[in-house]
């Protein structure tokens, strides 16, 4: 009993160390990819005893700068939901983080440990649904602030929001067809077959058309460019958090990035295999036949960086995306989460249940 | 230990319920609607029942209260506009009888006693979808329709000219 | 294991607390929310006695029951704001043409 | 006579284009291009860094003023007022005294440039007869932490 507490206090701590400690990282990717995208430096001057590792301690400067800045709250400011929003805005996304796995189910002192927070049911719905909260910040936070601005970014974010929230959830549908079950880790696990002997099951194999749209989907939730209407600095300002200064800036900031990573787990477990590593299995390799044998630990090590390769991929794919697409005007981003996404998700739903009634094996009822 | 849980889910749901109709300002209201779904959330998941619980989020929070919150930032209403409530006979006769359906709540659940049962698990993914497309696949489909006159409805209401 | 009754009984309070609200309430926005409370007393009630009974159906009709809340919700709010545009007021006492 | 030039939109836009995941990833290639290139060479990179490297400037950039001096170590100025009346910003000020030399009219006593007024036209080089100010050290202004600092006195424009 005790020991299964520790085990699950060991892996909440250790996503939620690989998720809030990816953050700076992140952030000075992003200002460093940014800068050499754009034929730039970058940061490059904050140092520590004169060691400047490229700028990496820019991260660490301005959470200190933000930790030390006056706590204030503006005057025509609701009290407790201007304090409340940031708090909203991050609790559901780090929550998001449980139902991905890691790795596969290990053995520790004779227990079966899977590599993963916690196994849900409903794994997927969990995700949608915690996914579906995140506006509650962005939008208590437009309106507790008393900002016309403000309240502008709210009424986007919240449209925006409930516009790609259903896409998003159609685009799962997918691969819950594909791969029979909603739970992550089943999942995961079913990615690991090959398709006709040679191809990786992948959801992105799969599932194309579902993951572009997920892809899409996935930016606009995380309100990322091209789909950060509710910010749009050059047009209101700052958007939501326009009033928001100190560590509560800082908490949407954080929420911005970990949304970034938790987006990025859900794609690589979804669509790109998860831990798995094509060809590897519990053994070793298999290849043409032949079979290169490992350890079992190492297969898990080597497990676990894989999909940590793939989530800093992805969060590397936001990135990149950022600092090459340019902003969508708000009638756009109606357009085509309403009139493009939805019809194309609903198509995707019906060809993969055809294929799956035709070929797949599956029964009707 | 379930039962604590429950006793804790149960009083924020009412407590929650109660701050709802009792808050001046709408969009209190909504935030306690928003405590109130997630503590029936809570509850479903002590009953096993998973994707109900999962639903509700889905549907109530994520989709229903966004709706309601939009609305009222949409409209916006000025402070002073807000309607200042006055006891009338109409609310007095409505607290008696709602007063009087409480108690009539307690009599039933008092006859029934403490009958403990277990909970057997229908509430997964599986044994809902098995039930939803096989026994209730008309209902589900009519409830389809029920959506789309809903759709219609809403935009026939909300669009500027009649 | 959480008798069945009590499920019931905090079902009756919850759904008593939405009649308060409907019955008392004059904002047209705060009337919808207890409408809302309402219907999830009814399916509290509903996947409890679901659950006791072993059967489905308890969870079926609850997701009914959403279904059904959500087109309320969206019709309701529709004709709240169809309301305000004409009225420019969420108080529902004041509307009372219909009324002799 | 204004002439109407007709630009002609392009007709129709190709498939490949409407459906613009092709025109994004090449987007992504070009930004990814960029990338690669700043990070395998970073010293193609345009970026100066300033504080420690400083862009040469040329000949005859305006910068800084200073006076010139006599081989003797004393400045050239004979507080003649001809910078401070030339100068259209007004931030000349000069405050003559005798010289102990008969030869040498006046000598200024004080001679302070407000930094935060000039404009750095040069004017004051041009009008100058004894050749006694010059902008030629390439120096930018340097920021201060109070106006006083800014207004650079005889000692600071001397000594170099």
């Amino acid at each position: 009993m005790l020991i299964d507490l520790l085990i699950v206090i060991v892996k909440i701590a250790i996503m939620l160390a690989f998720v809030l400690g990816l953050v700076p990282v992140l952030v000075w990717a992003e200002r460093k990819g940014a800068a050499f995208i754009q034929d730039r430096m970058g940061p490059a001057k904050a140092d520590i005893f004169g060691l400047r590792l490229a700028g990496l301690f820019h991260p660490l400067a301005d959470a200190l700068k933000l930790l030390f800045k006056e706590d204030f709250v503006p005057e025509d400011a609701h009290p407790l939901f201007y304090r409340l929003a940031p708090v909203f805005a991050m609790a559901p996304v780090l929550l998001t983080f449980a139902v991905v796995p890691f790795g596969d189910t290990i053995e520790i002192f004779g227990r079966k440990v899977p590599l993963q927070v916690a196994d849900l049911n409903v794994g997927i719905l969990y995700v949608f649904a915690f996914s579906s909260l995140t506006v509650y910040g962005i939008i208590l936070a437009g309106w507790a602030s008393g900002n016309k601005f403000s309240l502008l970014g709210g009424l986007r974010s919240s449209a925006q929001m409930i516009s790609y929230e259903i896409s998003l959830g159609l685009s799962i549908i997918g691969v819950a067809m594909v791969f029979g079950s909603l739970k992550l880790s089943d999942i995961a696990r079913a990615q690991g077959e090959l398709l006709f002997g040679v191809i990786p099951k992948w959801g992105v194999v799969v599932q194309p058309l579902g993951f572009i749209l997920f892809l899409v989907s996935v930016f606009a939730e995380s309100a990322r460019i091209p789909f950060d209407l509710p910010e749009g600095e050059s047009e209101i300002v700052a958007g939501f958090h326009t009033e928001y200064g100190s560590f509560k800036f800082a908490m949407f900031f954080l929420a911005e990035y970990v949304h970034v990573v938790v987006a990025s787990g859900l794609i690589a477990t979804l669509y790109f295999g998860g831990w798995q590593i094509p060809y590897l299995y519990a053994d070793g390799f298999h290849l043409f036949g032949k079979v290169l044998h490992l350890p079992f630990a190492l297969v898990v090590i080597m497990q676990v960086l894989a999909f940590v390769v793939k989530v800093l991929f992805f969060c590397w794919f936001f990135i990149w995306v950022r600092w090459t697409i340019p902003r969508f005007r708000y009638d756009q981003v109606m357009r085509l989460g309403w009139k493009v996404l939805l019809p194309l998700a609903l198509a995707n739903i019906f060809i993969t249940g055809s294929v799956l009634l035709l070929f797949g094996g599956a029964k009707p009822l | 230990m379930e039962r604590i849980l429950f006793f804790i889910f149960g009083f924020v749901a009412v407590f929650g319920s109660i701050m709802v109709v009792s808050r001046r300002h709408p969009i209190s209201s909504v935030m306690y609607l928003l405590l109130t779904l997630f503590s029936v959330a809570a509850l479903f998941v002590l009953r096993k029942s998973h994707f109900i619980a999962a639903i509700q989020i889905i549907v109530y929070a994520g989709a229903v209260v966004v709706l309601i919150v939009f609305v009222i930032m949409l409209l916006n209403v000025a402070e002073s506009k807000i309607p200042v409530e006055r006891p009338t006979l109409a609310q007095g006769v409505g607290v008696v009888a709602a007063g009087l359906l409480m108690l009539e709540g307690a009599l039933v659940g008092s006859r029934y006693g403490a009958q403990i049962e277990k909970a057997v698990d229908v509430g997964t993914v599986e044994a809902v979808g098995k039930a939803l497309f096989t026994s209730y696949l008309l209902p589900f489909e009519i409830t389809s329709l029920l959506l789309l006159a809903a759709i219609v409805g809403s935009i026939v209401l909300a669009r500027k000219k009649f | 294991m959480v008798p069945e009754s009590y499920y019931l009984v905090l079902s009756g309070i919850m759904f008593a607390v939405g009649v308060v609200g409907v019955v008392s309430r004059r904002n047209a926005l705060i009337i919808l929310m207890s409408i809302e409370i309402m219907l999830n007393a009814v399916n509290l009630a509903f996947v409890a006695a679901g659950s006791y009974l072993g059967d489905p159906a308890g969870n079926v009709f609850a997701f009914m029951v959403m279904t059904v809340a959500a087109a309320e919700a969206a019709v309701g709010l529709a004709i709240v704001i169809a309301i305000f545009r004409h009225r420019e007021t969420v108080d529902v006492s004041e509307l009372k043409e219909l009324k002799f | 006579m204004i002439r109407v030039k007709k630009v002609s939109r392009p007709k129709e836009i190709p498939l490949t284009e409407k459906l613009y995941l092709v025109e994004i990833a090449k987007g992504l290639a070009v930004t990814m291009n960029h990338f690669l290139k700043n990070l395998t060479n970073p010293r193609s990179i345009p970026t100066i860094d300033y504080p420690e490297v400083k862009r040469p400037v040329p000949p005859r950039f305006r910068g800084r003023h200073r006076l010139t001096k006599r081989p003797d170590g004393t400045p050239k100025c004979v507080a003649c007022y001809c910078c401070a009346t030339a100068c259209p910003a007004v931030c000349i000020t000069i405050e003559a005294g005798e010289h102990p030399d008969p030869q040498i009219e006046k000598y200024p006593v004080r001679f302070d440039i407000d930094m935060l007024r000039c404009i750095y036209c040069g004017m004051c080089v041009d009008a100058c007869p004894e050749d006694a100010i010059r902008m030629d050290t390439g120096w930018y202004t340097v920021p201060e932490r109070n106006r006083e600092d800014l207004v650079y006195t005889i000692d600071m424009l001397l000594s170099d």
